[in-house]
């Protein structure tokens, strides 16, 4: 499930060889995600669908500066930068707390880029590109907490996290983004992002742990 | 008769008559009924031996109806799902069943190991401490092994479990463990008022003592209270019922481990399901509902089969409609145990007579008794006839000293009751002694838990409501639930009274702890012995380590310690309580983590496609790494690596490194926050260049190193080694955070955002100019050696470039975006194919540095200073850093250190080893003149041989002479030279050429 | 275990690592040996209630100072480091 | 008394009426030449050999609780002396040697079981560091084998060669290693250290030092009164720092706790002693049936004597990772023993800064192993004024001079040794 993000180029080399690159962008999950149902058979208790291709900054606030950078996100993005474990929606973006004085930038299309970012935040943050260093997997269905709670020690009871709730966590000794989106058909739906590198395996403990619930797998371009 | 469930009532009973189901028994076929144990369906059946005793390998037969059995412990099913101990009480029966008897050879009926019986007079308590001594040598040989094949009970399968575990997290207000009347009041109590609440059931019924001995409450029968309590709770939303789960121990912070058993009470667990689960509840409050355990009496004879518990035996009456006999004598100290002639009765048992220690009995009891027809005997049992086959005549010394016989083919025992205070004292709390009830209750609770009902002493029927109604109240009030919370259920409480009564006296074998055949003389032994304490009397005698850790045994042993050793009972005191409360298997603590899913697994941006290229892959921490790419034809290993080592050389390979630490470094103070890190100076590094930088623990070891880049002013690209990865940024997050909290800098690990190759070999420049904007200057004045910036590749996709080197060639490393990984190994492959570009992995990887004579993982080890590993130099002694002051002790710059050094064998055919050690030549090897060892090894495609890095005393001073490398391990020694330990190209000319 | 990160909230002991006594403090460049081979070596290595690091890595990152009864692992008080959250410092 | 099976088939014609006590419990004098405080294996070896090889008799040992109530009593019974550092390889292989002579020595079966201890090992670096400890043992005349992953399949078919996450690559096996039953030990040395007079208070709490003017320690302050001493050796592992705090002493030692784990009792299964190279476990059978094993330290500073659920869960992972024909025996009892972790993972035995005052300290999770070495270098040093020549490395100064003894190479961070 490969897109080029960047066109495909041709190039005429000296001593008249061809080479063709093809800068094919690759989901860290490429392999691993099979489209389909998976495990016990009859109604999916879990969704999961992998979301391709955005871009993700790390916001971090210097020292002193954090009502500074509160400002300037602010001014981007007309929404208030968390200062605590959430996740805010803005018009064109995600904003998710990360840490002390920091939060993630999620978006689509190049709009909220690193290079886009710069400006804005010159002085009161620095910014590191977290794009290709995570992948994002969404996860809902009747079961989804059933399943989630195999993996995180999180309580993601509604009373306790709410749409819009954001963690820093990990699962199965991994580090995690987990944050509540906005509900979908009357579910609630978690995001995940995970660290690329671990993917693959974190992928595979997820279906173990939701095979038992019937599981229907997908993937969208389209942020949650 | 085998399967004729002879001795099963017929009518009665929580058991489901229209299912019948047929199971197998030593062999034998059975049937029971949906809703049996193993236990109640072997009672209907009219099994009586069942298991045989650890020691003396007695007979036995089912003492209780719970988890405290310790006597009828048989292998559950069979093949890969042998389950060895099992407890036939708490076994759920399902169709098809597979058990038998443990501990016994060739049947239980006949067991030759019995002749231990005939040793009895000399396997007392400890008897194995006095003797086996002599001759040495026959320990291991002789005593060991047949005390080994002796001892244990099951046999496990012995092959690898088939069936999955997993673990997850709960969480609530209120937790509680056990569901009878205590613990379903407690949950209408803390769920009415609004708390979320886990109620967790050992047994797959609800109800817990309400299902045997009934009762009324709110003037209901208990069975139909029951049902309307457990409809309401299960009608509330944040109420969740688990059965088949026991409550196992209680940790630091309100947490609480759980085991439930998914599908044990199936043949197999389903698919896609698991056999049994592990649950961390996370409760503000726990309320320990779990009930107290009826306590034996302690006489001789007391294990004959037929011998129950007196609440056992209404648990298989009124429960499971099973008679475990037909005439039954009481053995009682107290009121309670009168409930067993009762049930007796309205079954239409015989009831043979009621021995009764105390010296009165109730009015009531008394017209029972002539009701039944049965004479009530004052005194105590002093012995019981009956073999294997069970309880046949039980003798009884009558107060004032005369005898009686009775003849019965059960007897029930009722010493009074322990409340089970296990989970209360798992933070080490001790319980304490009560009186009045002769028993220890909980004290010192673990914060937030509170025992409610039998588990703290209360006894009567409305006291557990009551009492677990209240802590139910209470536990949802503290957890800030405030909701109504109705009316109370009410039941009378009948009276409890009791005469202590532990021990027997009599000449025959009287048992404590029947699982490990501790009997009363044994504790007299360990007392006679000095083993006063209850831990040595416990660690001498074994009393109360078996399976069931003296649920039914432990008071009653130190009763009969304390009184042979003139104390009270709680100036004895307890032994200290450990969980879990019931045995759980290890593979559900284990969960997923097993097989290939044990640890996570890390992937590099280009695996799949190393794998497409047939690589091998070594694991490196939680890593897949390629180690070579081999090729068709090629022998072994050795001949891909030399090949990969000398197309690298010779033209140009690449390497994915990116499983390097990658680290953003950002800010103002970036530079002096680097500069306090490493020994080096980074502040004074040049934007576009990189830098080699090591740093130190705070004890002046050397940590990790890496090559650091300055890509702006107030950025820095840090890497580390792949091994140090995460441990170095939790390093620099405690310089950030607790050090140096004054510098403006951030961090961010920046390790899968990148996928970075390492491109080498003398054309790697060709290979460069294929793929990078011909804009860019690649040149040795455009991009000198120690570059790094930002490039764009042909195509527009910008990556960053260090022209660093750790192989001697001229090198770069390349990091692209992750995603784009991948297809720039792909791309180099097309760029590279005019100059041969061949993949190399970390083998080929290894030979270069070593053939460099760069340090890794071998030599970083952490005891070796900077100074062993020459670079000593690279101490700066213009600023503070970590580990600066340290670094300067005397016997880490001692000029005797061990220092790197090259080795290389005089004999240019022999292989080196690491861990051969190195010893001056022509002395003969010991302590003393150990100076050292091998730490790398490689084949030099380049020498042509064998060579290495070690750390050798002095040895920088010892640059050509000879020594033995001495390898005991592998039966070799032969000479070596030491050398400088940069083998190729030591002017450097070709890296930066 | 579980520790109320200040940042994260309450969160279980698997996500946290552990350094030691935090009462030790770096001496500055010029302390001498001694001051430094006190701080890296010697503990009190109390029996009762301690201030420790912690280090919140599986979550925020955060290093935290945790003020825990080492006889009980009752937890009192859990506080930032200096430098976690001092984008906050003068704000 | 003499122990036999002779004492034992006449006892039984008496009903077993006659055995006096294992050791006698003494009531304190007001003086000893040497007290040792702490009744557990190290105080009473100690104490042992300071009556039988260095004719010091007048000796007490004083012990809070019960004999043997400490790590003595809560370890997981591992004897080996595959250590790879100079200064601990010769150390443990003296106490190697008084383990093969103990039940002669003391009269009393301690089951001192040599089945062999092995670290398995996953890669080639772990294979090469293996190799080079070997050497070192080897060197130092100890028994060592490096065996490939053929070997081992042949000696423990049972172990996941198959599918493992990181596969099995071979092993380092002493064969004088193995288990020894730790409460007779204990029970063994108090025998016959009692036997030649030695006194052996229990229930007797150390709560402060008796100093001259000079600052030498005279004796010390108990929950039974004033016992005045020679000299005062330190033995209590798990309460160092304690009791040297009452002298005012610090020591680079941090109290951790270990958490140990018994299966319920099965049919022999494992034959030897066995550590996972790539993950926190070990384990061996004892006699009784039951599978003892472990893994690492919990990892924070703690005296409370019971660890928390994910180090449960990590050892059991690695239990099933390794043997997984385990999953369906049961975890019976799980326990936690407060460990003297020092800086550098090795022990301390020396004089302290204090005159009179002798520390016998810093086991970590080794201290068992040590117990007949122990006492013998700490007898030694109380009776001589010196160090043994196999302990001359344990000195307390070796931190300030940069001498540290440190074989996983972890640094001043005792969670990680």
């Amino acid at each position: 499930m490969s897109s080029s993000a960047i066109p495909y180029s041709t190039i005429r080399m000296e001593g008249a060889s061809v080479a063709e690159f093809s800068w094919d962008i690759r989901s860290p999950l490429d392999r691993a995600l099979v489209a389909g149902p998976y495990g016990a058979q009859g109604k999916a208790g879990v969704s999961l669908t992998e979301i391709h291709n955005f871009d993700l900054a790390q916001v971090m606030a210097r020292r002193g500066k954090a009502g500074e950078m509160i400002a300037a996100a602010k001014a981007r993005f007309s929404a208030a930068a968390p200062e605590t474990p959430r996740a805010v929606s803005a018009a064109d973006a995600t904003l998710i707390w990360s840490g002390p004085d920091q939060f993630l930038v999620l978006s689509k299309g190049g709009k909220h880029s690193i290079e886009a970012l710069a400006a804005g935040f010159a002085g009161s943050a620095s910014l590191s590109d977290q794009s290709h260093a995570r992948a994002l997997i969404s996860v809902s269905g009747d079961k989804a907490r059933a399943m989630l709670a195999k993996l995180s020690s999180i309580d993601l009871h509604p009373s306790v996290f709410a749409v819009g709730a954001a963690a820093a966590t990990s699962m199965d000794h991994t580090s995690v983004t987990l944050w509540r989106g906005k509900d979908r058909d009357g579910q609630a739906v978690f995001n995940l992002l995970v660290f690329a590198t671990f993917a693959e395996s974190l992928w595979h403990t997820i279906l173990d742990s939701a095979a038992e619930y019937g599981v229907t797998i997908g993937h969208s371009d389209e942020l949650a | 008769m085998a399967g004729d469930q002879a001795n099963r009532l017929t009518s009665g009973g929580l058991i489901d008559r229209s299912t019948a189901l047929s199971f197998r028994f030593d062999g034998k076929n059975f049937l029971g009924f949906k809703g049996d144990t193993l236990a109640s369906a072997l009672v209907a059946n009219g099994v009586r031996l069942v298991g045989r005793s650890f020691k003396y390998h007695r007979p036995r037969g089912i003492l209780t109806a719970g988890s405290e059995e310790p006597n009828a412990l048989v292998e559950l099913r069979s093949g890969a799902r042998r389950e060895p101990n099992t407890k036939a009480t708490t076994a759920e029966l399902y169709e098809g069943l597979e058990a038998a008897s443990q501990n016994r050879w060739p049947s239980l009926n006949f067991d030759v190991m019995s002749v231990n019986q005939l040793f009895a007079p000399i396997f007392v308590a400890g008897f194995y401490y006095k003797t086996f001594m002599w001759p040495a040598k026959f320990w291991e040989a002789i005593y060991e092994p047949a005390i080994r094949r002796a001892a244990g009970l099951g046999r496990a399968s012995g092959v690898s479990d088939p069936d999955h575990y997993d673990k997850a997290w709960a969480h609530c207000d209120v937790v509680i463990a056990g569901s009878g009347p205590a613990g379903l009041a407690a949950a209408l109590a803390a769920a009415r008022s609004g708390a979320r609440v886990i109620l967790c059931e050992e047994d797959f019924v609800l109800g817990g003592r309400l299902l045997a001995d009934g009762g009324t409450i709110d003037g209901l029968p208990a069975a139909e209270w029951v049902a309307r309590a457990v409809a309401e709770l299960e009608a509330m939303p944040d109420v969740r019922i688990m059965t088949r789960t026991s409550l196992f121990g209680v940790y630091d912070g309100g947490t609480y481990g759980a085991i439930e058993r998914v599908n044990d009470h199936l043949p197999v667990p389903p698919e896609h399901q698991v056999r049994q689960r592990l649950w961390r509840i996370v409760a503000k409050r726990c309320v320990v509902a779990a009930g107290a355990i009826e306590r034996p009496i302690v006489f001789a004879g007391n294990d004959t089969p037929g011998v129950m518990m007196a609440s056992a035996m209404r648990s298989y009456i009124n429960r499971y409609a099973a008679a475990p006999a037909r005439r039954i004598a009481l053995f009682t100290n107290n009121e309670d145990g009168w409930r067993t002639a009762d049930t007796a009765i309205a079954a239409g048992l015989q009831v043979a007579a009621v021995i009764d220690a105390r010296a009165d009995v109730s009015p009531a009891h008394r017209s029972l008794a002539s009701k039944g027809g049965f004479p009530v005997l004052h005194g105590s049992v002093s012995a019981v006839e009956g073999g294997k086959g069970g309880v046949r005549k039980i003798s009884v010394s009558l107060t004032g000293g005369a005898r009686a016989e009775v003849e019965a083919d059960g007897l029930a025992v009722s010493g009074g009751w322990n409340p089970a205070v296990g989970l209360t004292s798992y933070h080490r709390g001790r319980p304490k002694w009560r009186d009045d009830i002769a028993a220890f209750v909980p004290d010192g609770a673990p914060p937030g838990m509170v025992a409610a009902g039998a588990a703290n002493g209360a006894f009567g029927l409305g006291a557990c409501l009551r009492e677990g109604f209240e802590a139910g109240a209470a536990a949802a009030r503290d957890a800030g639930r405030s909701g109504n919370i109705g009316s109370m259920p009410v039941a009378d409480d009948a009276a409890f009274s009791l005469t202590p009564l532990w021990h027997v006296a009599g000449k025959c074998k009287a048992f404590v702890d029947q699982q490990h055949d501790v009997t009363a003389s044994d504790v007299e032994l360990a007392q006679r012995e000095g083993f006063q304490s209850v831990e040595h009397l416990k660690r001498y005698t074994t009393l109360g380590m078996a399976t069931d850790q003296g649920k039914t045994s432990n008071v009653a042993g130190l009763a009969i310690m304390a009184a042979v050793s003139g104390k009270s009972i709680p100036e004895t005191g307890t032994t200290i309580y450990r969980p879990p409360y019931v045995p759980v298997a290890i593979g559900a603590f284990a969960g997923h983590h097993r097989d290939e899913n044990f640890h996570a697994t890390r992937l590099t941006p280009s695996h799949h496609w190393a794998a497409e290229q047939g690589a091998i892959f070594v694991d490196t921490g939680l890593w897949k790494r390629a180690q070579w790419y081999p090729r068709p034809g090629e022998k072994d290993w050795l001949e891909s690596v030399t090949r990969e080592v000398k197309a690298v050389r010779g033209g140009v390979g690449f390497c994915d490194v990116s499983t390097l630490g990658k680290i953003d470094v950002h800010g103002p103070d970036a530079g002096a926050f680097l500069d306090r890190v490493y020994i080096n100076a980074f502040s004074s590094l040049a934007v576009g260049k990189a830098r080699y930088g090591l740093m130190l623990r705070e004890d002046g070891i050397v940590y990790d190193d890496g090559t650091t880049s300055r890509l702006a002013e107030d950025h820095y690209f840090l890497t580390t080694t792949t091994a140090k990865a995460g441990l170095v940024m939790q390093h620099l997050e405690f310089c950030r955070q607790v050090l140096f909290p004054e510098l403006d800098v951030q961090l961010t690990s920046v390790s899968d955002q990148w996928a970075q190759f390492s491109i080498a070999g003398p054309k790697t420049r060709d290979l460069l100019k294929e793929i990078i904007d011909p804009a860019e200057d690649l040149s040795n004045d455009g991009f000198p050696f120690m570059g790094a910036r930002e490039v764009k590749l042909r195509g527009g996709l910008k990556a960053r470039l260090f022209r660093i080197s750790f192989s001697g060639e001229m090198a770069f490393e390349i990091s692209v975006p992750a995603r784009y990984g991948e297809a720039m190994a792909r791309n180099l492959m097309i760029a590279g194919k005019p100059f041969g570009v061949t993949p190399y992995g970390t083998e080929a990887l290894g030979v270069m540095r070593i053939e460099k004579g760069h340090v890794a993982g071998p030599e970083l080890n952490g005891t070796t200073t900077a100074g062993d590993l020459g670079l000593g130099k690279m101490m700066s002694t213009k600023k503070d850093f970590v580990g600066r002051v340290m670094a300067g002790r005397e016997a880490l710059t001692a000029p005797s250190r061990q220092v790197v050094v090259g080795i290389k064998p005089t004999d240019k055919a022999r292989r080196l080893r690491s861990g051969a050690h190195i010893i001056p030549k022509d002395e003969t090897p010991g302590p003393e003149n150990d100076q050292g060892y091998v730490t790398s090894v490689c084949f030099s495609p380049v020498l042509d041989q064998w060579i290495g890095l070690g750390l050798v005393e002095r040895g920088r001073e010892r640059i050509g002479e000879i020594v033995l490398a001495h390898d005991p391990l592998r039966g070799e020694d032969y000479d070596v030279e030491l050398c400088n330990p940069v083998f190729y190209d030591p002017d450097g000319g070709r890296q930066r050429g | 275990m579980r520790i109320t990160c200040p940042f994260c909230g309450e969160r279980e002991l698997g996500e946290f690592t552990y350094l030691g006594d935090a009462k030790p403090q770096r001496p500055a460049a010029d302390a001498g040996e001694d001051a430094v081979y006190d701080y890296v070596y010697l503990r009190d290595n109390i029996a009762g209630v301690m201030s420790e690091h912690w280090y919140h890595g599986g979550g925020c990152r955060a290093w935290l100072k945790v003020t825990r009864n080492t006889l009980t692992h009752e937890i009192s008080a859990v506080e930032a480091a200096a430098g976690a959250g001092a984008a906050k410092v003068g704000a | 008394m003499k122990y036999s099976i002779f004492s034992l088939a006449r006892a039984a014609l008496s009903g077993h009426k006659n055995w006096k006590p294992t050791w006698r419990d003494a009531a304190p004098r007001d003086r000893y030449d040497v007290v040792i405080i702490g009744g557990g294996g190290h105080g009473l070896a100690t104490a042992w050999f300071l009556a039988s090889e260095f004719g010091i008799r007048n000796v007490a040992v004083l012990e809070k609780g019960w004999i043997g109530s400490g790590n003595a009593g809560r370890n997981t019974t591992i004897i080996r002396s595959n250590y790879g550092l100079p200064g601990n390889t010769g150390f443990y292989e003296l106490s190697m040697k008084l383990w093969e002579r103990m039940e002669q020595d003391l009269n009393y079966n301690a089951m001192v079981s040599q089945r062999g201890v092995l670290n398995l090992y996953h890669s080639d670096a772990q294979r090469d560091a293996f190799a080079r400890r070997g050497n070192t043992m080897r060197i130092n005349g100890i028994d060592a084998e490096l065996l490939d992953q053929a070997a081992l399949r042949k000696m423990l078919p049972f172990l996941n060669f198959e599918n493992a996450r990181f596969p099995i690559q071979g092993g380092l096996l002493q064969r004088r290693g193995g288990t020894a039953r730790h409460d007779a030990v204990v029970w063994g040395y108090a025998h016959a250290a009692s036997a030649l007079g030695v006194d052996i208070i229990q229930n007797c709490e150390v709560t402060g030092f008796t100093r001259d003017a000079n600052g030498k320690v005279t004796g010390v302050e108990t929950s039974c009164g004033k016992i005045g001493a020679g000299k005062v050796g330190m033995a209590v592992a798990g309460s160092s720092s304690r009791v040297a705090a009452m002298a005012g002493l610090r020591l680079p030692i941090e109290s951790h706790v270990l958490q140990a784990f018994v299966s319920e009792a099965i049919k022999p299964l494992l034959p030897n002693v066995m550590t996972f190279g790539a993950g926190h476990f070990y384990v061996s059978q004892s006699d009784k049936g039951g599978l003892v094993f472990g893994g690492d330290i919990d990892g924070y500073n703690s005296y409370a004597q019971r660890g928390n659920l994910p180090v449960v869960e990590d050892v059991c992972e690695g239990g099933m990772a390794l043997i997984p024909m385990i999953g369906r025996v049961r975890l019976l009892r799980q326990w936690g023993g407060i460990m003297d972790m020092s800086m550098d993972g090795t022990p301390i035995i020396d004089k302290s800064p204090v005159d009179g005052l002798y520390i016998n300290a810093g086991w970590c999770y080794g201290g068992f192993k040590a117990t007949p070495g122990s006492g013998f270098v700490f007898a030694h040093l109380l009776a001589r004024d010196e160090s043994h020549k196999e302990a001359a490395r344990f000195r307390l100064d070796r931190f300030q001079r940069g001498a540290m003894i440190d074989e996983k190479g972890q640094g001043a961070q005792p969670n990680l040794h």
